[in-house]
């Protein structure tokens, strides 16, 4: 068991953190202020470093990398609170098609993500579903699809979609682009980001893969996968959100003196630590088990569900904390950690906030005497 | 000890109850109930709708339209106002600056300002907070200096609730910078915002709202008259309205409905059935009740100006509760929280698209209007001894 | 709706608060070590001033008073610490009696408890259970009772038990004297008391009531007041706990100063202090609502589970914040705040722990829209 | 990055967890897993058992018997003793003084007292901690003067955990009362404790155990080659100390078991079908897993006697999580709890006895070896440079 990054990963780390090195909260919010909610000349820029095809097969047009890589860069958004949507279309859509498409489908689409060309977004959600996401509200019939997914994450700046619906021998996964039978309605979401409904009304389809792949298991791996992203990337926003607030405690002044000279709030400031350095561990633990070739799906299911739960915890704890200990600054617009807190409290509900990890947990709590995470 | 309310006040309780459900625009409710923001116009008439019969200033002396009524009536007053959504008068007008004029302000201003304050004629706004000076009030920097039998005030104030509508703003100032403590030398000055001088900049906020301001004040001329009281006693207006301010602040009603109403929404998705979500909401209504009981306890042993020192136990569990009941509302609504824009023609329900920007814009009630961590000062200190 | 005592209300605080003035932690470690675990002679004198007949009847024996004025007895002694197992022997036991006995029985036991001469326990729970008070490991045959009772507060001393067992019927409730058929073992609790182990083997047993009662809706009220006594007591433990802790704040020194110059000390003082008001407030209204005659059997057993819900929150918070911020001094025998947190413990695991409350009130969630105190 | 152990730690880990449920006596193991309390007897039978097998003082260098195992090798050796109910080394003994002697002792010293000490055959106690120094341990008063060759000490220790099977103790005491700097001018000496004018007294705690003890000092004469190191060098021993102390503080292994047999009992009463007492075991099993894997990041990377800052975590959060366990025991008892005094004839489970003398012995944990308020004055400053 080893927490070290080797060399190439560092170097992988330090250039996504140049890349970003200049994007402070002005610059977010002007992006943020217009359509699609991102840096299209950021994105192009990722993808030139490969950033968007970091998961993929080489021959699909990617860097072959593994989960541990991904987690860096997903890090490094989180620190900066990057609107790009890395996760949503490089992790989810993206790896639902790595997951289940045939080779030509794979090499389209994987390779039109990694070269920035296409922006692909995953609609699986439905408004009468929470974490259901082999909800079945979209139906297929003769190459269509009908039924509506709210709120699709960057639905109305994708290129293409893929969608789950039910299919006569269960669920099914299709390759959908805007255009005849989809009516896309985007807005903006509390984080900054951008979501859609999605109104699919016998819109042509192109089923994923040639049903050689249990699609319920591609979907949990999948799944899996983002979660963890998910995490690494409220890991960057809370390690941010805490360094911004010891700065805050050492430079503002109440009452004549800096607010570190108030044992209360260093307290405070010492607890967001411990939790910040809690859930480092886990969710770098979970990028291992999903990394290592030994793990089985449920142990990688199990060990998203268990970094998901932590950062759900920590993420509010510091998310709230980074608030209150900063007072009313924090509050606006102009100042980074409000939106901090606000994409944390976005991820802690994308893909089942932690009660909904924590109802699974307890289901196979009595499969073991104590969790070991050695192997 | 007794528990049961006397006849009078459950008359009292009826009647209240029927104005606010009867009287009052039923469309400016359902906005309430729907944690919409409410349009000036909306304010404005709510408030004078109870202004006009007689039910938006009770605590103010009986002479500008106060009611001699019991602590605890004033207290069934307002729980029954929030339960039935009708948004409070206006906190700036008859909390704040309404009953400092009518204890400290001479007569020519009373009869002057009064009425239209309590009527809303005049929207008010707060000039207290300045940028570097949050928690710490007293070390505020905008000065006025006397020019004949004016006042010409420079500086900046900011966190203006709602400053975009006002009229009006009474302004702490630094009149005698020379005054050994800081506390010393700060007078209260009455100022219309159409002044020469005077600009508001509304601050966006991280929920997306702009409900605060930033106010400026660059050499703004105001007649000596609008002074408030005597020179120099602005910091004893500045405790004596913000321990009135404290006293009314844990808005036990609205979490009440909020509450509800997050229970009706919990059955909706099928939440009330998962045993941890609904014992956090049985745990929450039982926090709830202790601290409308406490309130109760408080309000009656407060007397006028001098709040109860638990009264900041109010202030601290009010906004606790307040943040934990918002921070329950997302976890009802979970992904959909997501779709917080999204317009009408979503199937997204209403209540689940503003939930996040409601908690986001709750964490704002443990920081604004003396912090948690000011109120635990106050505890520590004034009550405790520590 | 009025929270202000009445003249003779205080004149009774008063007398019972100077009754145990002079008792103190050292007092206390005396009369704990040596059976029966209280003092005879304080016992003797509580019977003296009424305060051990303060519920019953006149008729019987008692002062005919109300909850309100046994609330501010348990109050008292909750704030020394004492251990007089008043609760238990008048609430409990006595309100057995009360509730279910014919005239001769209520005459003769709660004259007998009133007048000091008879220390009455409740023998309710069994080992196999948990706060199932209907419990069934007694049995009834032929006027004698068979079964084990275990713990029985105060079993060792009793002069006499208020049995459940299952009859016929289903539930009743019977008095046995030690004796015949009766193996008493006593043994200390972690709070200073006693409870026992009482194995029934055909033992002589004497039926309270005549039949006309319900036993279900005696008990439930009977464990109500209880509670609410409980709650009581446990609200003048938590208010020494917190005056004792605030003072050593401001004597002890600790890096040449003294400990309340420490403000992350302070605040958490100022939540103890926010936990204890918050819990008056609810524990004085649910005597209220014992005390009114307007009050359904729903609404008595709601508000006692209110109350104690409440109470384990805040006796957890105080009880251990308490220690904390003493330090090692409150972790000693020789030290009365460890032994406040002790019987706060004890009284948080007796009729219901908060969780066991918190799971009745999410069952009539339902039933209402909000609460509301008033009436 | 890297999940799986390598070949080498798998079979050191097999070899680890044979050795400990093999070859310790299961009697002494069974009463660990009861969470009685041992015997003098019982612990210094395991640590001879692990001693003599090598396994006592792995930290220690090679030459006094340490391994020169990787910092990931002990976290096994800690996690598999744990995980077995044994009873780990004597911490005095291993973790302290042992330590200390092995790196400011004389070769002389390290020769007459490591082998002992490693084998329990001198047991130690600690004499930090006085009654008017608690978190402020600089300020301690106990005085060492110099008489000819020996060493005349007087003052009071206290907390002093144990001390009631002590055969030695190492006390801090002030030799230069007169240094600039509290901390300067200490000194660290061994006292028998059989000397004359030493004073045990054993504390009952609110458990009801005797554990700690106070000792007192009065002219204790003890000969000079029991200073350790240099005189007035004993802040620095002091730090080194509980620097050492920090890292092995978290014991994960034992809080990991505790809940094991919770969940156990939880099940045997029924209640793993109540959602929110699952939801809490299962929430605690998770805090444990990040704990876990926060002691296997911090310890890889702490290089000896200079713990990683993020130790204090470690220290923090396992002790939350040891009170949080036990706290939880008592709510599996309920009422059982309460028979916490009976005998073995009692038909309430052994478990539930234990479990309120358990949690209120255990609020100790967050106050000894420098108290959680000491670890985040260490975190936010150290650390965060607060």
């Amino acid at each position: 068991m080893d927490f070290t990054l080797d060399s190439e990963q560092k170097a992988l780390r330090d250039a996504v953190r140049s890349l970003f090195s200049s994007f402070d909260n002005e610059q977010r919010r002007a992006v943020v202020a217009e359509d699609p909610g991102f840096s299209e000349e950021q994105w192009g820029r990722m993808a030139e470093m490969g950033l968007l095809g970091l998961p993929y097969a080489e021959a699909d047009g990617g860097m072959g990398a593994g989960p541990v890589e991904l987690s860096l860069v997903a890090e490094e958004l989180g620190r900066v609170v990057a609107p790009e949507p890395y996760v949503e279309t490089v992790v989810l859509a993206g790896g639902l098609v790595a997951a289940l498409g045939t080779a030509e489908q794979k090499q389209d689409v994987l390779g039109a993500i990694s070269a920035g060309e296409r922006v692909v977004a995953a609609a699986l959600l439905e408004p009468a579903t929470r974490w259901d996401l082999a909800a079945d509200g979209v139906v297929e019939k003769d190459g269509t699809l009908t039924g509506t997914k709210e709120p699709v994450l960057v639905g109305g700046r994708a290129d293409q979609l893929v969608v789950s619906a039910r299919v006569d021998d269960g669920l099914g996964f299709f390759l959908v682009s805007p255009g005849e039978g989809v009516t896309v309605t985007s807005y903006a979401t509390f984080d900054g980001g951008r979501a859609a409904r999605v109104v699919l009304d016998g819109a042509p389809a192109q089923r994923l893969g040639d049903g050689s792949v249990d699609p319920h298991a591609a979907l949990a791996r999948v799944v899996a996968a983002a979660k963890i992203a998910y995490c690494h990337e409220a890991l960057g926003l809370m390690e941010s959100a805490l360094r911004r607030t010891t700065e805050y405690l050492t430079q503002r002044k109440q009452f004549g003196v800096t607010l570190n000279r108030f044992q209360a709030l260093t307290f405070r400031a010492a607890d967001m630590y411990t939790s910040v350095e809690l859930t480092r561990s886990i969710v770098e633990w979970a990028s291992m088990v999903l990394a290592d070739a030994g793990s089985t799906p449920e142990q990688v299911t199990e060990a998203a569900r268990r970094a998901k739960l932590q950062v759900s915890k920590a993420g509010r704890h510091v998310g709230q904390e980074a608030i209150q200990l900063h007072g009313g600054i924090a509050m606006t617009d102009e100042y980074a950690v409000g939106h901090m807190t606000a994409r944390l409290t976005a991820i802690d509900h994308l893909l089942g906030d932690g009660r909904e990890q924590s109802r699974h947990l307890v289901a196979s709590l009595g499969d073991h005497e104590v969790l070991d995470p050695l192997r | 000890m007794q528990l049961a309310l006397s006849k009078d006040d459950t008359d009292f309780r009826e009647e209240m109850r029927a104005f606010f459900t009867e009287k009052v625009a039923s469309e400016i409710r359902d906005a309430v109930r729907a944690g919409h923001h409410l349009t000036k116009a909306q304010i404005v008439e709510a408030q004078q709708t109870l202004n006009a019969a007689g039910l938006a200033v009770p605590s103010w002396p009986a002479a500008w339209g106060g009611r001699d009524w019991t602590p605890l009536q004033r207290h069934i007053w307002q729980q029954e106002m929030e339960l039935a959504c009708v948004p409070p008068p206006l906190a700036f007008n008859t909390g704040m600056i309404g009953p400092v004029i009518a204890h400290f302000g001479s007569e020519e201003m009373k009869q002057r300002f009064l009425p239209p304050t309590a009527n809303l004629d005049i929207w008010w706004a707060q000039g207290f907070s300045e940028p570097d000076a949050g928690s710490d009030l007293a070390s505020l920097k905008t000065r006025a200096v006397r020019d004949g039998d004016d006042w010409v005030i420079d500086g900046q104030k900011t966190w203006t609730t709602l400053g975009q509508h006002a009229d009006w703003i009474f302004v702490l100032c630094r009149t005698d910078p020379d005054a050994p403590k800081k506390q010393q030398g700060i007078s209260m000055i009455l100022v219309p915002i159409e002044t020469e001088g005077v600009t508001v900049r509304p601050i966006k906020l991280i929920d997306g709202g702009k409900e605060v301001n930033e106010v400026w004040f660059e050499s703004v001329r105001v007649p000596g008259d609008l002074l408030v009281g005597e020179e120099n006693q602005g910091w004893t207006m500045a405790k004596f309205l913000l321990g009135n301010e404290r006293v009314g602040v844990a808005p036990v009603g609205q979490t009440k409905r909020r509450l509800a109403t997050l229970k009706e929404h919990a059955r909706e998705v099928g939440l009330l059935d998962d045993a941890v979500l609904a014992s956090r909401i049985a745990e929450l209504e039982n926090d709830l009740l202790a601290l409308e009981l406490t309130a109760l306890r408080v309000v009656a042993s407060s007397s006028e100006g001098k709040p109860h020192p638990a009264s900041s136990v109010l202030k601290l569990q009010g906004t606790v509760l307040q943040q934990a009941v918002t921070e329950l509302l997302v976890d009802v609504a979970g992904p959909l929280a997501l779709a917080s824009g999204a317009g009408e023609d979503s199937e997204v329900p209403d209540w689940a698209r503003v939930s996040a920007p409601l908690y986001l814009n709750y964490r704002k009630a443990s920081i604004y209007g003396g912090s948690n961590e000011i109120q635990r000062q106050i505890i520590a200190g004034s009550i405790l001894g520590l």
